[in-house]
């Protein structure tokens, strides 16, 4: 079964295309890896499916339902959460606040139960504090760090707050938008561990964009290879390493031959 | 002995959100050589260009240790401005072209590094058009509207009308097809070896670079991972280990079976 | 007089007191294409020149020119200095901290020449001879049309100057792209300061001439205030639109003050920009900006 | 944990403090306590909407005005109880705050500036205009506030009418940042596109970050018409806005205890100008009577200007660092995610 389906996605500014025609599929449970050089149209992949831009032909399934139309705030409340390339917290506010903004579409309290913040609100927000602190915060290795403002904080642990931001809302589709990029080895291993044992425990279905090609081979069960917004190639890492054509596209073509090599 | 072009030693990058982008990075540029700068996203190739054109205090970044010198001086604390006019020419990634101008009136901007050397001239503008010239047809048109490969031309002969010592080429094959990368990887080629530009080239395309540069550098994570000339690196298996992780050593990397 | 000579009376007045507006959005356009500050002080830095001719062509009784000059410079230096301690200081900053700084920038301005000079209104020399201007049978103030004239003049060398002059070229590429400006080698901060000076040099003429055609108030800067809305919706980047939008609500001002009872004629600047931001919500000429993310 | 709860500790002692200041504070004092209390809804209005959500309005004045008028109005020809009226005028307030800002509060930040600043003109100009209501430049003048056989027309009972509802419009605000709602208006202030993709509707939230500090202006506007029992259009011009705005930016942006300190300090300023003006001009000869508005202008201008540049957290800031011995860390950029695309 297919959690997310994409098909025949086309998107274009202004005339330029970033995306023609790519069909992705990512299957229920599984962790699909979204590869190709700079440029190739992978984020803008995830904008589409994120809500951020209305693609201009093609359609976006989660679960078999449509959901090309569907504004951004409303897809989260279907299950659908992501990371950003660029680390998007909160500056300001606490962790804590930052991993409870993720669970925002799972809570009830309006206007006016949370100025008089009584009965329903209060119990509402001690239950959200428990249930963070004993499963997103204690899984990611945050608890310590609860009270402390994010930009304090190392940027591998903002890494990691903002996947505990998107593990609050309880996915059941992730998007990790480079999760490890400007990492060492070590916090990609520990990120990479981090993102089996989700899979592992939730069960999640999780679309992968990066660029650590090791790290792709390793973790994915399916890879889609992007290239100047078409979709070149699908398949198991394996076959992705042997394809010529996602060689050539990783590593340049020689192409035409040079005028003129240098001396 | 003639100084090379541009030093870098024991250089250290680190960005405001305490990100170390960049760690003991050092290398070299001779006077009129090609040197490239190969590395995976996110591995600190874009910051070391920065560091150069002093375009990292713009970019919250600091560099916190080493020096680098251009044509035996330090040039550390000059406004970016400033080393542009000793040139030191930025061609950066993504091209930013000034859309709302003309081919012309983008040309005219790159003058401005010129400023205190000697006036404004037409010969330039006539050897970008020679370079170019696909340029000259649209030198009217908005740059808006020209195609990738034409935008990173423009890019290239805009930096080029500053008379530049060093080019600083950021991925100048970003989203262009692979005949379109030719034709302007021959070109680059053929500046360096006409005019002697010496050229500092930071690209993913690891095949294109390493056959038009006499030396390369890859950078891991910040550090530098391998050296050499291009023709060794090209045959060397780490290359091929950096972009596609199906290096030599195989399936040691297994972060599955990883504690 | 027939009805339709009252309306193009009124209109072509209207257009008229609209090139004042103009010029002040320029002035306005001006530092947000470069440094991409909402100048919501531009009103009040008009109003302080046309405060310094004054000053000089009236209380030291200095020629116009000279006096006018003089306001000129004085301008600029004070534009400089806003320049220097208040905006470069914010650099960094949201863009709304920044509106709320120019906006306190507007009061302090206000407030001294207040102090200084008290609420009453003054009249500003014969700078422009008052002789009426005939179209046909359309009688025209003769200080609004030659007003007029000189904004349109001022205006186009403005236009023009952006388009060929290689400053122009400097001040657009620093307003597109502030470090490919920086990579070109454009001394990025000293444009900044320029296109201040600048706007406040533009200022203070629209000012003297716009006192010239009414009184000098402290409250002459309301003026800007009004135009800075409609040059908002007009369209930040399009010269054009600012043209447009100023020429308009000054024509609107004159219809609403022909043919609406009360003086409605105050709010009308106002009630135009709701009506637009209800109508056509990314301005007259601006489009849905694509946001990148 | 624990900081927090000496923190509300603070907060009802102080409560306590203000509920019984009649008891022992000169008369004077209780005249500008009341001017205070009323400023402290306003003030926590703005910056639930400002501070908190990053919306800057430039037309909260006028919507004090809207309120002041409604609840006059309400008072006089309807006849309706303060604890009626004063409400209602809120209620107005707000629905007039959403008729202005609905608009441009589904595009972007800066168009809310420029609709606000059109509503402080066209309101004011209403103001003066719509006789029948609002009574043109002679305004409306209100009976002192009554109920249950309780007239308030003394100092304290005054002070007892502006003073609770203070206490508890400031609770109410404070509370909201304990929960979802405060969060979102945060997250919207801090990165609206990311706050999208959590699930948090911008439109929706947006209005109701306006037109809950719309509500606040009308109600210190109703309190404001009780407590001078006049209501004039020369009362909620464009000045009142800024003294508000300034009010927020010194106090300190997104913080109540910060509301506060800025309601404090910006209603002792014209105080303290009067006074001084009264010293010089007994060694000048000053008219200080003309002098004083436009000095007040200049000195709003200042501080806003001053408080942007050098502390843009404001007071409670400086008072936090003061307190907190620890307090070496320098401050974080007030909104540092907008700090990169100033420009667009």
């Amino acid at each position: 079964m297919s959690a997310l389906e994409v098909c025949d996605l086309t998107l274009s500014f202004g005339g330029i295309s970033a995306l023609s025609g790519v069909s992705i599929v990512a299957a229920d449970g599984q962790i699909t890896a979204v590869i190709g050089p700079n440029g190739a149209g992978k984020t803008s992949f995830f904008n589409v499916v994120s809500g951020f831009y209305r693609p201009t032909a093609g359609r976006v399934l989660l679960d078999g339902r449509d959901i090309t139309a569907l504004p951004p705030h409303r897809r989260p409340a279907l299950g659908i959460a992501r990371t950003f390339q660029n680390i998007a917290l909160f500056h300001g506010m606490t962790v804590l606040d930052n991993i409870k903004l993720g669970a925002h579409t799972q809570l009830q309290t309006g206007l006016f139960g949370a100025g008089l913040f009584l009965g329903h609100a209060r119990r509402e927000e001690a239950e959200l504090t428990r249930r963070i602190q004993s499963d997103v915060a204690g899984f990611l290795e945050l608890d310590t760090h609860a009270d402390k403002e994010v930009q304090d904080l190392p940027y591998g642990l903002q890494r990691r707050v903002e996947l505990a931001r998107a593990l609050a809302a309880r996915p059941k589709l992730l998007l990790l938008d480079e999760p490890v990029a400007g990492m060492n080895r070590e916090e990609k291993q520990a990120m990479s561990r981090l993102i089996l044992d989700i899979r592992r425990q939730w069960g999640t279905t999780i679309l992968l964009i990066e660029h650590d090609m090791g790290m792709v081979m390793d973790l994915s069960d399916h890879v889609a290879v992007l290239n100047f917004g078409r979709c070149i190639a699908t398949g198991t890492p394996d076959e992705m390493g042997r394809n010529q054509e996602v060689i050539s596209a990783y590593l340049g073509e020689p192409g035409a031959p040079l005028a003129g090599q240098a001396a | 002995m003639v100084p090379a072009t541009l030093v870098l030693t024991g250089v250290d990058i680190r960005y405001q959100a305490s990100v170390d982008a960049v760690r003991d990075l050092s290398l070299t540029v001779p006077r009129g050589g090609i040197v490239a700068l190969l590395g995976a996203n996110g591995a600190g190739k874009s910051s070391t260009l920065n560091a150069i054109s002093g375009f990292l205090p713009l970019l919250r970044g600091r560099m916190m240790a080493g020096r680098i010198s251009f044509e035996g001086e330090d040039t550390a604390g000059l406004a970016p401005h400033a080393l542009v006019r000793r040139g030191v020419l930025h061609v950066r990634e993504g091209r930013h072209v000034f859309a709302d101008m003309t081919v012309e009136e983008n040309l005219v901007a790159g003058t401005f590094a010129l400023t205190g050397r000697r006036a404004v001239h037409r010969r330039g503008f006539d050897e970008v058009y020679g370079y170019f010239p696909i340029l000259a047809q649209r030198r009217k048109g908005q740059a808006g509207y020209l195609s990738g490969g034409e935008q990173q031309m423009l890019a290239i002969g805009r930096a080029l009308v500053a008379e530049p010592r060093l080019m600083l080429l950021d991925e100048p094959s970003l989203g262009l097809a692979p005949r379109v990368v030719a034709e302007i990887f021959a070109i680059i080629a053929r500046i360096n070896r006409e005019k002697g530009t010496s050229i500092l080239l930071v690209e993913q395309n690891a095949v294109m670079a390493l056959g038009c540069a006499q030396y390369a550098y890859v950078l891991e994570n910040g550090r530098v991972a391998a050296e050499g000339s291009g023709a060794s690196l090209a045959a060397d298996a780490s290359i091929r280990e950096l972009y596609l992780g199906v290096g030599a050593d195989g399936a040691a990397r297994s972060f599955r079976d990883a504690p | 007089m027939s009805g339709l000579q009252v309306f193009l009376e009124y209109t072509l007045a209207g257009i008229a007191t609209g090139g004042v507006y103009t010029l002040v959005g320029l002035g306005f356009v001006l530092v947000f294409k470069a440094s991409g500050v909402f100048n919501f002080a531009m009103g009040d830095m008009m109003m302080a020149g046309a405060y310094t001719f004054y000053l000089c062509a009236v209380v030291f009784d200095l020629h116009w020119a000279v006096a006018l000059l003089i306001a000129v410079v004085f301008s600029c230096a004070l534009a400089w200095l806003i320049e220097r301690t208040v905006l470069r200081r914010m650099m960094g900053q949201p863009v709304i901290a920044v509106v709320m700084a120019t906006f306190g920038i507007g009061f302090v301005l206000r407030g001294i020449a207040a102090i200084a000079f008290g609420s009453e209104a003054y009249q500003l020399p014969a700078l422009l001879p008052r002789a009426p201007f005939f179209i046909g049978d359309i009688m025209l103030p003769g200080k609004s049309v030659r007003g007029f004239v000189l904004t349109t003049g001022l205006c186009g060398a403005i236009i023009l100057f952006l388009r060929y002059s290689r400053a122009g070229i400097a001040l657009r590429a620093t307003a597109a792209d502030q470090i490919t400006a920086y990579a070109m080698g454009i001394n990025v901060r000293r444009v900044f300061a320029l296109t201040w000076m600048a706007a406040a040099a533009i200022g203070t003429v629209a000012g003297v001439i716009a006192a010239s055609v009414t009184s000098l108030t402290p409250d002459l800067g309301t003026i800007g205030l009004n135009v800075l809305g409609v040059v908002i919706l007009g369209g930040l980047n399009s010269v054009g639109g600012v043209i447009v939008a100023g020429l308009f609500i000054g024509w609107l001002e004159a219809m609403t003050a022909a043919y609406l009872p009360g003086d409605i004629r105050e709010i009308t600047p106002y009630i135009a920009v709701l009506a637009m931001l209800m109508i056509r919500p990314y301005g007259l000429f601006g489009t849905r900006p694509v946001e990148r993310i | 944990m624990r900081a927090t709860r000496h923190r509300r500790a603070l907060a009802a002692v102080l409560a306590l403090l203000a509920l019984l200041l009649p008891l022992y504070a000169p008369t004077q004092w209780i005249y500008l306590c009341s001017l205070l209390a009323i400023n402290v809804i306003s003030t926590v209005g703005l910056n639930i909407v400002t501070g908190y959500t990053g919306l800057l309005s430039l037309g909260h004045g006028a919507f004090m005005g809207v309120g002041a008028y409604a609840t006059g109005y309400f008072a006089i020809r309807l006849g309706l109880p303060f604890y009626l009226a004063i409400p209602l005028g809120g209620v107005v307030a707000a629905v007039l705050g959403l008729a202005f800002g609905l608009p441009s509060l589904r595009i972007r930040g800066l168009y809310l500036v420029i609709a606000t600043l059109s509503a402080q003109f066209i309101l004011n100009w209403v103001f003066n205009n719509w006789t029948e209501v609002t009574g043109g430049l002679n305004g409306l003048s209100l009976q002192p506030a009554a109920a249950f056989g309780v007239v308030f027309d003394s100092d304290a009972r005054l002070y007892f009418l502006c003073a609770v509802p203070a206490i508890g419009l400031s609770l109410f605000a404070a509370n909201l940042f304990r929960t979802r709602v405060g969060r979102a208006f945060i997250a919207i202030r801090e990165r609206d596109r990311t706050a999208e993709v959590l699930g948090i509707s911008l439109v929706r939230y947006k209005l109701a970050a306006f037109a809950l500090g719309s509500f606040y202006a009308g109600i210190a506007g109703g309190l404001m018409a009780y407590f001078f029992r006049i209501v004039t259009p020369g009362q909620y011009q464009l000045d009142v806005s800024v003294f508000f705005l300034a009010a927020v930016v010194v106090g300190g942006m997104g913080s109540i205890a910060g509301s506060l300190l800025g309601a404090a300090f910006m209603t002792l300023l014209p105080e303290v100008l009067r006074l001084l003006l009264d010293v010089v001009g007994q060694f000048f000869a000053l008219r200080a009577a003309l002098i004083l508005v436009p000095l007040r202008e200049t000195v709003f201008g200042l501080l806003l200007i001053l408080f942007l540049i050098y502390e843009p957290r404001g007071l409670i800031r400086l008072l936090r660092r003061v307190l907190d011995r620890r307090g070496a860390a320098p401050p974080p950029p007030l909104i540092a995610s907008l700090s990169s695309k100033q420009t667009r």
